[in-house]
């Protein structure tokens, strides 16, 4: 297959695979099972936001309440559960998490769908409303003695071994859950008409409008499932973390945002694949995970990651403004 | 005019270190009838913190007891509580200088060296470690972590430190990242000294992750409420803290003191565990406030 | 409707609604704490408050005005800051150092202007989305403002230096002055002046920017410049009231400034804002912020409160008949 | 007699104080062809977005087959069998062709997953029952305005219709797409569908019409056959005057080169295109779709960078690729896509006006003589004859041909001296199309030179002194206006 320079995904791939092997050749260690486990493991969470955040961006929309949704989801979840239903199994527990997080998400839904406002606005708005709200009225004491079933999902691996000096290297079966999301999100954004419609409004509202797509029902189904996702990774960052901080994840949103961006998802709406979106999650964890291999100081990493988002994006923007000029 | 109004202001609102002040204010307020409360900002941000103590200074209260996230940046803010004839007392800011008294619970670098003396006790004396600072442009931290440093080069000349500080930003998650990626990166570590209260607990599940409970020694400053699983699984080897509950009780005590014109001498008691003879260097009060907790004693601290 | 009151007059613009809005969070606090808020000590406290922030917002409405944003204020703010703060340490000596005061405030503008320029340069050369341009930039600047200082405070700055952030000029706070003056010199600046309206035409259809002869490039510079100017005087603010420069310093005040500008009726994708909202929207937060610490009232419920105001207006501006729509 | 298709009553319509309906009634019936006539802003569109439920009326009633619905939505109106083609296509410009043509089919069909071979068959077999052929793969953003008025033509018919309304179909196709398209009206006629077809071209109207309609001001002024109608008497009714046209006032012998083109090429595009433009001249461009007309219209703006040759303005070469140089030596550019291209829809009509003259009435600091600008701005909206109700409303209030008289005055304003228009009547009724072919007589008359750029060959017959025939990019002939009739014309571009 020809490579296409002008794709995000192209440029983004050529990125990890230079800092692989710039990774690589600081530090032969690098190239192991328990590195590629790690990063795996840290790209689960921020992998199924930044499915939700996709979907989101495709729609011609923006959340950055995702991460708050996530953190009420996970601290309302592990509360009631160990209050009120503490026999709940760890799919149950994730089910609770999908259904508070859809909750909120129907929240966003109501009022960008339903009256009409601007997306950023709204979630700003609610970014601040739910968390105000979680550690106003519900708590803000982290749980460290999670429900049974958040504790033995938390415990659940995928595959375990040893590496040669005797640790061991896992991988979660939280990865699973983030395969499956990616994997139903292709279906349905590029097998359902229902994806398809909402990469039509992505590219126009009002032409969606015009031949009579439901504009509202399909904003309203994606603010939803953000939410329903955002409520599965808090659900499943607090398994994993073995504690529900109601302090954690909010402040992530930019990173993720920037990870999907970086994959080829477009602000304006319509643009961008998966592929991308998983490329972009890749580039973030793994430089966010591999600076000190790299032998870079702490006082350095904020400018490496600086650095690594301009350069992320300003070759493929680079790449497309002189694809422009070449054709216009 | 009879009960004292006295404002702790903290560093944040709603994390535990400073809900279990709360609870020591709380103490003092029922203990004496004074006009004792705890506030904070939603976000670490000390321009935040500033603000709300301009917010007190509007609503005249009589004492200010402070726990600055950021000394500095407190002081012209604190010259002019001052100035209104509000009495100011701080907390974890030997520095500050628009202070009546600095309470200390212990000297900073005095704490970092204890934590490294049981590190380097675990240890055997040898070995690779590597330290976790929450963040970079927090003063205690690093000088917990620099007093450990120098501790370790005096006395025990066969540890290394490997690596630069590992900035966590307060997160667990980080935490947890960055002591995954220490690990890869120094497969002969032996032992890791965290400062942020969260940065024990992702050590730690980075550490049982990998099933070297027992290859690896991790001592840090924390809360038996966060590091308690930990701590039982040998993942975690020891904390070490002061009580927040009981530093809060000495600074609104220090600042009625003040209020009524008492002096505060050296080797004084100020009758609260861990105070009872304090050392005077001239503003700041240095107690020996610091707990030692690990498997065995962690039931005796219940937050 | 049909009503010709001065009221309902003012209520058929989004700004008129803001002050509404602004002057009945004022009303709320005065009778729900009428002997500490409206003291005049509170007065003055709010006014030395809000100004540092208040900047922040308006750099970043410059840049919301062309469909941007500026994600790296704080970040200029502070590194501009901290250079000038090593300037004055390093330099000062007898006196009280309003000479190499004025070096070090000189150099930090130019700072914040370069630090502009680049941003610019990203995104009207490169063709960077601002967003991630000002992410990348914004996580450099406090990179370099980190690897500067490794983190700490620098301290030791001239007693001028406390001047601007907490000195009154006829018993109005410095911050205030410089505030109203940025402002006043903005909205000049964008309703009288051809950069000024290209500026929003350029927000508004940025094609057809293109087609009606309009050097994009040079005007997208200037605002980014523009704004890395103000937040290099943010910056200065917040080093004196400070007295130090730290890399930490207003993490907390970027979402607020996004939050502010958008309550003050910018639209986030361009083409349309005005100061005057931007300037009510900060009073209100200030009046709203003051006054549930005046009665208690937890800081998270103030998060609640901001956002809980900030959907109530959008949805006040979209439910009338002659509101715009985004 | 079973009830018509649809019939409208009363149908009244508002903005913001504008009457854009005025209790307008009539009837289609099945395979009936009708013919919405009026000049710019006389309601058509709004007429055409109430039917098409995406607009509500104020008062009045509307029923399919003699049953009045109360509350039309697009899909009502869509499983209704009525299919619009919007003046705007309202495509999706990030899906694909084949995407964009079989949606609503899909959609209609009640589809919930995708299904590709048929999409794909759908899009195929309507495309070649317009005899176009345009790639089923590609992005509609990469395809020219023509191909895109294609791709809305496709998907109207793609689905069972049983009345398709054309917003002005015709207004970016070439003569010989037309005339397929007036042929496919024919077919939809005998299978018993019925169109409603607006337009501003008069004898289109009367080829293919049974029935005309004509809407002045929002109120209908005139109804009947359409054998009734010459197009004399649809002008007189539409603009309420007689409207003829002026030919070009012959060019002075001796008038001065203004622009020299030489050897401009961009490969692919076009190539060794070679012209000059005397003062005072207006010349016509004439090609079919795909030509390279467009390209070149950006290239002598600047928009487009070509890799050869050179632009000459009064001897001074004037820099490639640069707009604002190229605005700057005076060369000006009206686009051929009003809404995205031409103008700031948001921004006040003073103001889109305004926008080229900002740096000249800036003073001292870049402030501005705002007494001065606003006067020039209401200066020319008084000349141009702008029928705005206030400089201060947004100018998307304003109709087509008011739009782009806006857009005109903008770089009559700035005292150019060439102005390439670029479809200059797109979507512009009778009587505003005469009074901008007066404008550009006037232009010329004051030296300027003038291109024009567009399909409508009567209207290159009735402005241009000279008419350039471009095909394949190059430049193949070069007619003194008046030395070909519009048939030869047409001839001569097709073959
Ligand atoms: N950069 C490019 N590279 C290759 N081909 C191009 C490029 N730009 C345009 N073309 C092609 O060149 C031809 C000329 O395009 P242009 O838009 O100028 O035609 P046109 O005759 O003006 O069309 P229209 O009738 O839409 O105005 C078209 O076939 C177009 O697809
Ligand atoms: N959204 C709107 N807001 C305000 N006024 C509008 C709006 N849409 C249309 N109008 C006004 O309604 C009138 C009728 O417009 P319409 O678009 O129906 O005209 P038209 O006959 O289709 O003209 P054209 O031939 O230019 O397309 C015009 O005066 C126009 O300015
Ligand atoms: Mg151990
Ligand atoms: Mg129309």
């Amino acid at each position: 297959m020809k490579l296409d320079w002008t794709r995000n995904e192209t440029l983004v791939a050529v990125v990890i695979l230079g800092f692989c092997v710039l990774a690589a050749l600081s530090d032969p260690g690098f190239l192991s099972v328990a590195t590629l486990t790690d990063l795996l493991r840290n790209g689960i969470v921020l992998g199924v936001f930044a499915v939700g955040v996709f979907v989101v961006l495709v729609s011609g929309g923006i959340d950055v309440s995702f991460t708050a949704v996530a953190a009420f989801t996970m601290y309302v979840t592990a509360m009631t559960l160990n209050a009120l239903m503490p026999w709940m199994p760890w799919w149950g527990a994730l089910a609770v998490g999908m259904a508070v997080g859809g909750l909120l998400g129907a929240i966003n839904g109501v009022l960008i769908a339903g009256f009409g406002l601007p997306t950023l606005i709204v979630t700003l708005g609610t970014l601040s409303v739910f968390r105000g709200f979680m550690l106003t009225f519900i708590g803000q004491k982290q749980i460290t003695t999670l429900p049974p079933g958040m504790r033995e999902f938390g415990r659940m691996m995928l595959l375990r071994g040893e590496n040669a000096d005797g640790s061991f290297y896992s991988l979660h079966a939280a990865f699973v859950v983030t395969v499956l999301v990616v994997v139903l999100t292709w279906f349905i954004l590029n097998r359902t008409m229902l994806g398809r419609a909402i990469y039509a409004i992505g590219g126009s509202v009002e032409s969606a409008r015009r031949i009579g797509i439901n504009v509202r029902g399909v904003q309203f189904f994606v603010y939803v499932y953000v939410g329903v996702l955002a409520g599965l990774a808090g659900t499943i960052h607090a398994s994993m973390a073995r504690v529900a901080n109601p302090f954690d994840l909010v402040g992530l949103e930019l990173s993720v945002i920037a990870a999907v961006v970086l994959g080829g998802a477009r602000l304006a709406g319509g643009y961008g694949t998966l592929t991308g979106t998983v490329l972009g999650v890749a580039l973030i964890v793994l430089v966010r995970n591999s600076l000190i291999v790299l032998g870079i100081p702490s006082t350095f990493q904020s400018i490496a990651i600086g650095c690594l988002i301009l350069i992320g994006t300003g070759l493929p923007a680079w790449q497309a403004r002189r694809a422009a000029a070449r054709a216009a | 005019q009879d009960a004292p109004r006295i404002a702790t202001v903290v560093k944040i609102a709603g994390i535990q270190w400073f809900n279990r002040m709360e609870e020591g204010v709380k103490q003092f307020a029922a203990d004496t009838g004074a006009d004792a409360f705890q506030v904070g900002p939603a976000q670490a941000d000390p321009q935040q913190q500033a603000a709300l103590i301009e917010d007190m200074i509007a609503q005249g209260v009589d004492a200010l007891a402070v726990v600055p996230m950021s000394p500095e940046a407190l002081e012209p803010v604190l010259a002019r509580a001052q100035a209104a004839g509000i009495t100011v007392i701080t907390h974890e800011a030997a520095s500050q200088q628009n202070t009546s008294y600095d309470l200390e619970a212990f000297v900073n670098e005095d704490f970092g060296a204890n934590l490294m003396e049981q590190l380097a006790t675990c240890m055997g004396g040898v070995g690779e470690y590597a330290v976790f600072v929450g963040s970079l442009t927090s003063q205690t931290h690093n000088q917990w972590v620099d007093g450990a440093i120098a501790y370790q080069q005096a006395n025990y000349p066969n540890m290394t430190l490997v690596g630069d500080k590992n900035e966590t930003f307060d997160d667990q998650q980080q935490a947890y990242a960055k002591a995954q990626e220490v690990l890869r990166a120094y497969p002969n570590i032996k032992g890791m000294q965290g400062s942020a209260s969260t940065d024990v607990a992702g050590i730690g599940l980075a550490i049982e992750e990998r099933g070297l409970e027992d290859a690896t020694c991790v001592f840090g400053t924390s809360l038996p409420s966060i590091a308690g699983q930990y701590l039982e699984t040998g993942a975690v080897d020891g904390i070490g803290f002061w009580d927040p509950a009981v530093a809060g009780q000495a600074m609104n005590k220090l600042a009625v003191m003040v209020m009524n014109g008492e002096t505060v001498t050296d080797g004084m008691d100020l009758g609260l565990p861990g105070y009872n003879q304090i050392k005077l260097d001239g503003k700041v009060i240095y107690g020996q406030a610091w707990v030692n907790v690990n498997k065995d004693n962690m039931a005796e601290y219940p937050f | 409707m049909t009503d010709n009151s001065p009221l309902a007059r003012l209520m058929t613009s989004p700004e008129g609604r803001l002050a509404v809005i602004a002057v009945a969070v004022f009303a709320l606090m005065s009778v729900l704490s009428p002997d500490r808020f409206l003291s005049l000590q509170n007065m003055t406290s709010m006014a030395f408050q809000f100004p540092e922030f208040a900047i922040l917002a308006l750099a970043m409405t410059v840049t919301m005005l062309t469909g941007g944003i500026d994600l790296s204020v704080v970040g200029i703010a502070n590194m501009t800051a901290i250079i000038a703060a090593m300037i004055m340490t390093r330099l000062t000596g007898a006196g009280d150092g309003t000479a190499v005061m004025l070096l070090a405030l000189a150099a930090s503008l130019a700072l914040g202007m370069l630090a502009g320029l680049f941003n610019g340069l990203l995104v009207a050369n490169l063709g960077l989305p601002p967003i991630l341009a000002t992410l990348g930039s914004g996580l450099i600047f406090t990179g370099i403002a980190i690897a500067l200082t490794g983190g700490s405070a620098v301290m030791g700055l001239p007693p001028a230096m406390a001047w601007i952030g907490n000195s009154t000029i006829l018993g109005i706070p410095t911050p205030l002055i410089l505030f109203a003056v940025l402002a006043g010199a903005l909205s000049l600046l964008l309703t009288r002046t051809a950069f000024g309206l290209k500026v929003q035409m350029y927000g508004a259809n940025p094609l057809a920017a293109r087609f009606a002869a309009i050097d994009i490039t040079g005007m997208l510079i200037r605002v980014y410049v523009l704004s890395g100017a103000l937040a290099a005087i943010a910056g200065m603010v917040v080093m004196s009231r400070a007295n130090s420069a730290k890399a930490d310093y207003g993490s907390s005040y970027l979402l607020l400034a996004v939050l502010i500008a958008v309550l003050g009726g910018v639209n986030p994708y361009g083409g349309y804002g005005r100061i005057i909202g931007v300037v009510l929207a900060v009073l209100a937060m200030q009046f709203l912020s003051s006054g549930l610490n005046m009665i208690g009232v937890s800081n998270f419920a103030r998060e609640l409160i901001w956002g809980a105001l900030l959907i109530f207006v959008m949805i006040v501006n979209t439910w009338r008949p002659f509101a715009r729509r985004t | 007699m079973t009830a018509p298709l649809v019939t409208l009553d009363g149908v009244t319509k508002t903005y913001a104080g504008i009457t854009a309906l005025d209790g307008v009634g009539f009837s289609i019936a099945a395979g009936e062809a009708v013919c919405l006539a009026g000049e710019n802003g006389s309601g058509k569109s709004t007429l055409i977005k109430i039917l098409a439920g995406v607009e509500r009326p104020d008062r009045g009633t509307i029923a399919f087959s003699g049953a009045v619905q109360g509350a039309l939505t697009p899909r009502v109106s869509t499983d209704a069998g009525i299919k619009v083609i919007f003046q705007d296509f309202s495509l999706f410009p990030n899906l694909s062709v084949a995407e964009n043509i079989a949606m609503t089919a899909e959609m209609g069909a009640g589809a919930r997953l995708v299904r590709h071979g048929r999409i794909r068959d759908t899009a195929r077999l309507t495309l070649d029952r317009i005899g176009v052929d345009i790639p089923l793969d590609a992005a509609v953003e990469t395809l020219s305005v023509a191909h895109k008025q294609l791709v809305a033509i496709a998907r109207a018919l793609a689905t069972d219709a049983k009345l398709i309304i054309m917003d002005e179909p015709t207004t970016t196709l070439t003569e010989r797409e037309v005339r397929s398209l007036l042929a496919i009206i024919r077919l939809l006629k005998a299978d018993g569908v019925a169109v409603l077809f607006v337009s501003h071209k008069l004898a289109e109207v009367l080829e293919v019409c049974e029935h005309v309609v004509v809407l002045r001001n929002g109120a209908k002024v005139a109804e009947g056959p359409a054998d009734q109608f010459d197009a004399a008497s649809l002008t007189l009714h539409m603009t309420g005057r007689a409207v003829g046209e002026t030919p070009p006032a012959p060019l002075p012998p001796g008038a001065p080169v203004l622009l020299q083109v030489e050897a401009l090429a961009k490969p692919g595009v076009f190539d060794d295109v070679t012209f000059a433009l005397r003062a005072g001249e207006v010349l016509g461009v004439a090609g079919l779709l795909g030509s390279g007309r467009t390209a070149l219209a950006k290239a002598l703006f600047g928009l487009v960078a070509p890799e050869a040759g050179t632009i000459r303005l009064d001897g001074r070469p004037v820099p490639l690729g640069d707009p604002i140089a190229a605005a700057a030596a005076g060369i000006g550019y009206v686009p051929e896509d009003r809404l995205t291209e031409g103008l700031f829809l948001t921004q006040s009509i003073a103001r889109n006006i305004a926008i080229g003259r900002l740096d000249a009435h800036a003073r001292g600091g870049g402030v501005l003589d705002l007494s001065a600008l606003w006067g020039e701005t209401r200066d020319w909206l008084k000349r141009l004859a702008v029928k705005a109700p206030d400089p201060e409303a947004a100018v998307r209030s304003l109709s087509g041909g008011n739009q782009q008289r806006v857009v005109l005055a903008r770089w009559m304003a700035r005292g150019p001296r060439v102005l390439v228009l670029n479809g200059p009547s797109v979507g512009v009724d009778v009587g505003s199309k005469a009074e901008i072919h007066g404008i550009i007589a006037d232009l010329a008359a004051q030296g300027l030179g003038v291109i024009v750029i567009s399909d409508d060959l009567p209207e290159l017959m009735a402005t241009c002194h000279r008419i350039l025939v471009m095909k394949g990019g190059r430049m193949v002939e070069d007619l003194p206006g008046g030395s070909v009739t519009t048939d030869g014309l047409a001839h001569r571009l097709a073959s």
